[in-house]
C-alpha cells in the first residue's frame, strides 16, 4: 500500500505499523517525533500502530534555530 | 519617575522564573545558523545560558536521520526550550507544540505565529488563539510577541508564563526600537517575567533591555552572527548581569547641566 | 565600515596603558561625592578600578588638617591620577598640576581646563596651552576635552597620553551624546588611547563607549550618585568588559528586514 | 533603498484620498481641548486642514442640548470625521459609529477601540471585529492602530479605507517612537493611505512623518496643546507639506564623512 | 525649562539681523553642487532665501576667465556671502576674505579654518585668530564653528556678528547630531543669532534646528544634492518657517502616558 | 410610564413619540441622534416611534474630540 | 620679464601694469580681484600699479560654494 | 611678621621656616604640599626655606574628587 511521509510518497506493505516504517527507514526510534492524519502517535505507540493506504506520516526532529 | 523603573518595581535579584523553575541565567540563547556543533557548544558554554531554543523540522530521510541537534551530547545540560519558528497559522503551531512536547518531553514552549515573512512580526491575533489553545494542553507558554502592551495582557490573562516583545525584527540586530512601548508594557506586566525577543545586535542592546527592567533577554543572531561567536557569547553574559545590576542599583537622574564631581570650594587663589 | 570600528581597527585585547603602564581594568574611577569613605571604598573594589582620580583643594586650618583622603588606607593600592577639577586657567591648572606631584610624588595627571561654569564644558584654547607646558614639565598628560577631534590631533601632538573626550556634561548621567563625533575621533587617534571622561549614567553607557572602540572610561557621579553605590560599581565593571569583549567580537550587521534563527525549510505541511 | 521611501514608492503629489474624496491638505486635526470655539476655529483656519475629527457623547440634559459643537458656522466648511474615542469594545463603537453616521448623514469613520486607559493603546483585536461589521455596514472606516504591519494589512483585508499608526501615545507629544516600524509598514501598505495618528507634538515630528512618505497626518493635542494653537496650527500646515515636498524630492543620501559644498581645486597659494 | 527655549528667549518673530540688516528669510543657501545655473538659480528662488554663499577661487587663465558665478544675472538679487572654505590656517583665510571683500564690495564674511579633511571640521583655534584679525579689519564675521559653548562665547567676544555650529559634517546629510550641545549654546548666546551651518539632509533636520531656538539654517548640499534641488528648496523653506513658528508658540509638553484628546465622560452606556 | 433617558429615570405619557419627548426635553430635533434599546431610530421615524415602558434611549450629538 | 600668475610662471613687458596684464590675459576688469605678493590690489590701483621681475599674482573670482 | 596661609593673614615669629609653620598650625609634614608665592616648595626644603613678610602660602593636599 502507499503512503506519504514528509510529502513524500512511498510503498510499504499492509498492516506495516509505524516502529517497522522507521525501521524500515533505518531512523533511531528515539529523538523522532511521529504524527499521523495531523495527531501525534506517542512512542509509546509506535508499535502496535498500523498505518493505512493514504495514511500521511510527519517524521520531525529538533535542529538548531532561535 | 524617570520611566526606568526601580528595585521597588520588579522583584530585584530574584532570578528568572519559568514554569516553576528557578533560572540563574537571564539570558536564553538560541542554537541557529553556527558553523558548527563545536562552535555553538563552546558559545553556549561562554554565556552562561541554562535555556537554549531549538527548532521542529522534518527528518530528511535520505540522511537516515542523522544528525539531530540532540546528538550534540553538549546541549544535554540545558534546558531544551522548542519553538514554532516559520509557522504562519495557530493550527499549524499547536501542531508543531505537540510534536515538540512528543520530542523534548517537556512542555515549555516558544510560541511563534508569524505574520510576514519579510519582517517575522508575529500575528498578534494568532498567537492569542494558539496561546488559549496551548495553555489549556498543559504548555508553559512563552510566546514571541510584539511590544503592544494590550496584546501582552491578553497573553497574560489567556494564561502565557511569561511575555516575550520584541525589541527589533529577528535577525536585524538594531536593538530596542522603541523603549517607551517596552517601558510603558513592563510598568503593566508585573506578575509574570518580560524577556525581549529578537532584536539585540551587541552588549549595550541587551543592557538596556535589562535596565529597562526586563526579566530576560533572548538571543540568536546576535551571538551567531558575531565574527566571534565566543566572545559575542561572554560578551552577553556580562552585558545581562551589568543591565540588571544596574536597574537594581538604580541609576543616577538626568540632568541637563553638569554637576561637578570635585569640591568645588577651597581652590588655591 | 559600519563606523563601528573592528578588532583590526584598535589593538583589541591589548591592556589600558597610560604613561607605560599597563593596566587591566579600562574603568577609571573618581572619588568625589560618596556619602562615607567606607562606601567609596567598598565601590571602587567592586568596580576592580586601578586608578582613581583624586582632587587638590587647600587643607581646612581649623580642621588640624586631619581628613585628608590619603588616610583611608584602602586607597593604598590604587594608581592615583590627579586632577585639576575648578581651573579656569592654563595657569591655575599649571600651578594645581605642580602641587599635585608634590603630593603624589607621580607625573600622572587628568588635566581640566573648565570654561564655563553651568556646563563645565572645556577651555580647549587654555587645555592646549596647559598640555604643552605640562608635557615640558615631564607629566603624562590625560587632558579631559570636548570630542572635537581637531583639537584631538592638537593635544596629542602636543604629547597628550591620552584623548579623555567628555560624553555628555560632567555628572549629567546623559550618556554618549554624539556617538558619530566619538567614532570620527576614533578613527583618527589611533597611536594613543582615546578614554570617554564624564556623562555615563548607567551600565549601557559604558558598553556603548566601548563597543565604539574606545580605550577605557572615566566616571563619578555614575557611580557615585547611584542608589547602590557598590552595586553600580560591579555593573560598570562588567559593562566595560562586555562593551571591550562585543567590540573585539565583531557586532553581526545591521539589517533593515528580519533574518530568520531557524531553519526556513522542511517545515510539516 | 535607505528606507525612506521615494517619490516612484507612494503616489507622489497625488492629493489625500479618503472614502473616493481628493483632499488638498493632508492634515487631520482634533476639534477637543481648545480654551474657547473661536480659538478652536481660528486654530483649523490657520491649519489648512479640510477633515476635522469629533467626538460622540451624550446630551447634558439640564443644558437643554445647546452647545453642540456643529453650533459652530465655522465648522460647516470642513468634512466632518467622527470618532468613537472612549470606546473599549468592539460593540461599543459599532453603536457609537451608527449613533454618528445618524447625526453627521455621513460614513467616514475614526474608529477606535482602546485596550488601556493609562496608554489609550488600540485593542487590535476589537478594532479588527469592528472593522469587519462597519465595513459591510458601508461605512469608511480609518482604524487608529498600533505599528504593528501585520495588523494593518488585516485591517486593509477587511476593508478599512486607510491605516492610522499612533506615532506614539495619544496626547504624549512624543513624536514618531518607532521610525522603522513605521518604514516597514509603508512598504508593506501601498494600496491605501497611511496616516499617522496620535503622538505629534511640534512640527518636525509631523515633516519627519511625511518624510517617512505617510500619505498624512492626524493630530489634536499637538495643536490645542501649545501656548499658542493658532501660530502652532500654521507652524504644522508647513511643516506636514515641507515634509510631503521632501519627501518626494528625494533626500541627499547620508554619509559618514564630510563631502565639501565649495571646490576642492584652485585654492590661492 | 524644557530645554526648548520659548518665545521669551530668543526674540520671537524678529527677523533674522546680519550686519545690522534685517533679513525676513532665515535660510541661507549655498550655491555650490548644482548640476546648472539654472537649476541653482530656480532652486534659489524656491528656497526664498535672501542670502547665498560663494567661495573664492583662482581664475582658470585658459577660460579667459568667464563663467564668474556672478555672471549669473539671477544672483543680483541675493546678498552675496562669500566664505573662506578650503582654507586650513588662519593666515589663509584672512587673505581670501580680504580678496573676497575686494571682489564683493562688502564686509559680510562666512569665515571657515578647517581643521581636518575627511570631516571638514573647524580649526577652532585657527578660528578664534582669523575671527579677532576680520573683526579689526571692519568685517562681519560669521564663523562656521563646532558646537562647543566655550568657544562659541570666545568667538562672540572676538566681535564675530553671529555663531555658526555645524549640526553634522558638511555635505553628511545627517542632520543635529547633539541637540543638547545645541541648546546649552543657544541658552547661552542669546545677544547674536546662532545659525546652524552643514549637516541639514531633509526638511525635519531644518525644522528641529529652529525649533530648538536657532535664528537660522545655512545649507546646500541638503538642497544640491538631492533627486529633485527645486522641490526640496521649497521644502526647506517650508521647514524652517514651520520650524520657527512652533518654537515660538511654545509646543505641548511631553508625557510619558496619554492623555485623551476627547472628553472621557458622557459616554453612552 | 417610566422610561431610562441617558441613564437618568424619566416620566412621560404612555404612547410618548421620540418627537413628543425630545419636545418635552426642549432638545432640537436637529443635531441629535437617539438610540433605543441598543437599535438607532432615524430622524424619519421620531414622530411615530412611541416608547414603551422601561424602554433605555440614548440621545447624543456631536462635542469636540481628537 | 618673468612673473607667476595663479602659480603659473609668464612672461611680460618690463613696467607692465596690472590693468595691462589683464587685457593681455584676455580678462575683464570687473569680477577679479587681484593680490600681489599676498598684498591685495585695489582695483583703482591697476592701471598705475607696475609689476616686478619675479612678482607673484593671485587672480581670483566668486564660484559657486556652500 | 604676617604671612597669608590659604588666603587667611597669619602673624609668626621672623625667620619662621615652612616646617615650623606646619608644626604651629598642628599639621602633619606628610601628605601636604605647599606653595609659596606661587612656586612649589618641596618637602625636602621645608626646613630651610625661611618666610618672609607678606609671603602667600598655599598648603594643600588631596581631597575626593572626579
Amino acid at each position: 500500500m502507499k503512503v506519504f511521509v514528509n510529502g513524500e510518497q512511498r510503498q510499504c506493505p499492509d498492516r506495516t505499523t509505524i516502529a517497522a516504517l522507521l525501521r524500515a527507514l533505518e531512523l533511531p526510534e528515539g529523538r523522532i517525533a511521529v504524527e499521523r492524519n495531523r495527531e501525534v502517535v506517542p512512542r509509546s505507540r509506535h508499535s502496535d500502530t498500523e498505518l493505512a493506504e493514504g495514511d500521511r506520516l510527519e517524521l520531525v526532529r529538533f535542529v538548531g534555530g532561535g | 519617575m524617570n520611566g526606568e523603573g526601580s528595585p521597588a518595581s520588579r522583584a530585584p535579584g530574584r532570578s528568572l522564573e519559568l514554569g516553576g523553575v528557578a533560572y540563574g541565567s537571564r539570558l536564553i540563547l538560541g542554537t541557529g545558523k553556527y558553523a558548527t556543533p563545536a562552535l555553538m557548544e563552546e558559545s553556549l558554554e561562554a554565556s552562561g545560558t541554562e535555556i537554549v531554543t531549538v527548532a521542529v523540522r522534518r527528518i530528511d530521510l535520505s540522511s537516515g536521520g542523522r544528525g539531530s541537534l540532540l546528538d550534540s551530547p553538549g546541549l544535554s545540560r540545558y534546558t531544551i526550550l522548542p519553538n514554532t519558528a516559520g509557522c504562519y497559522s495557530a493550527e499549524e503551531a499547536v501542531r508543531t507544540a505537540l510534536l515538540a512536547r512528543e520530542l523534548g518531553l517537556s512542555s515549555l514552549l516558544k510560541l511563534e505565529v508569524i505574520g510576514d515573512p519579510r519582517t517575522l512580526f508575529p500575528d498578534v491575533e494568532g498567537l492569542l488563539q494558539a496561546t488559549r489553545v496551548l495553555v489549556k494542553e498543559g504548555f508553559t507558554v512563552l510566546p514571541y510577541t510584539s511590544d503592544d502592551l494590550v496584546i501582552a495582557k491578553k497573553l497574560r490573562d489567556a494564561g502565557a508564563a511569561a511575555i516575550m516583545p520584541l525589541g527589533a525584527p529577528i535577525g536585524s540586530g538594531l536593538g530596542i526600537q522603541n523603549r517607551n512601548h517596552l517601558r510603558l508594557l513592563l510598568q503593566e506586566i508585573r506578575d509574570i517575567p518580560v524577556i525581549v525577543d529578537a532584536g539585540v545586535g551587541t552588549a549595550s542592546d541587551a543592557a538596556i533591555a535589562m535596565e529597562l527592567g526586563c526579566d530576560g533577554v533572548l538571543m540568536n543572531t546576535g551571538v551567531a552572527g558575531a565574527k566571534n561567536p565566543v566572545q559575542m557569547a561572554r560578551a552577553m553574559r556580562m552585558a545581562v548581569q551589568a543591565g540588571r545590576l544596574a536597574f537594581e542599583a538604580g541609576r543616577v537622574p538626568r540632568k541637563l547641566y553638569a554637576s561637578a564631581s570635585s569640591p568645588e570650594e577651597m581652590m588655591i587663589e
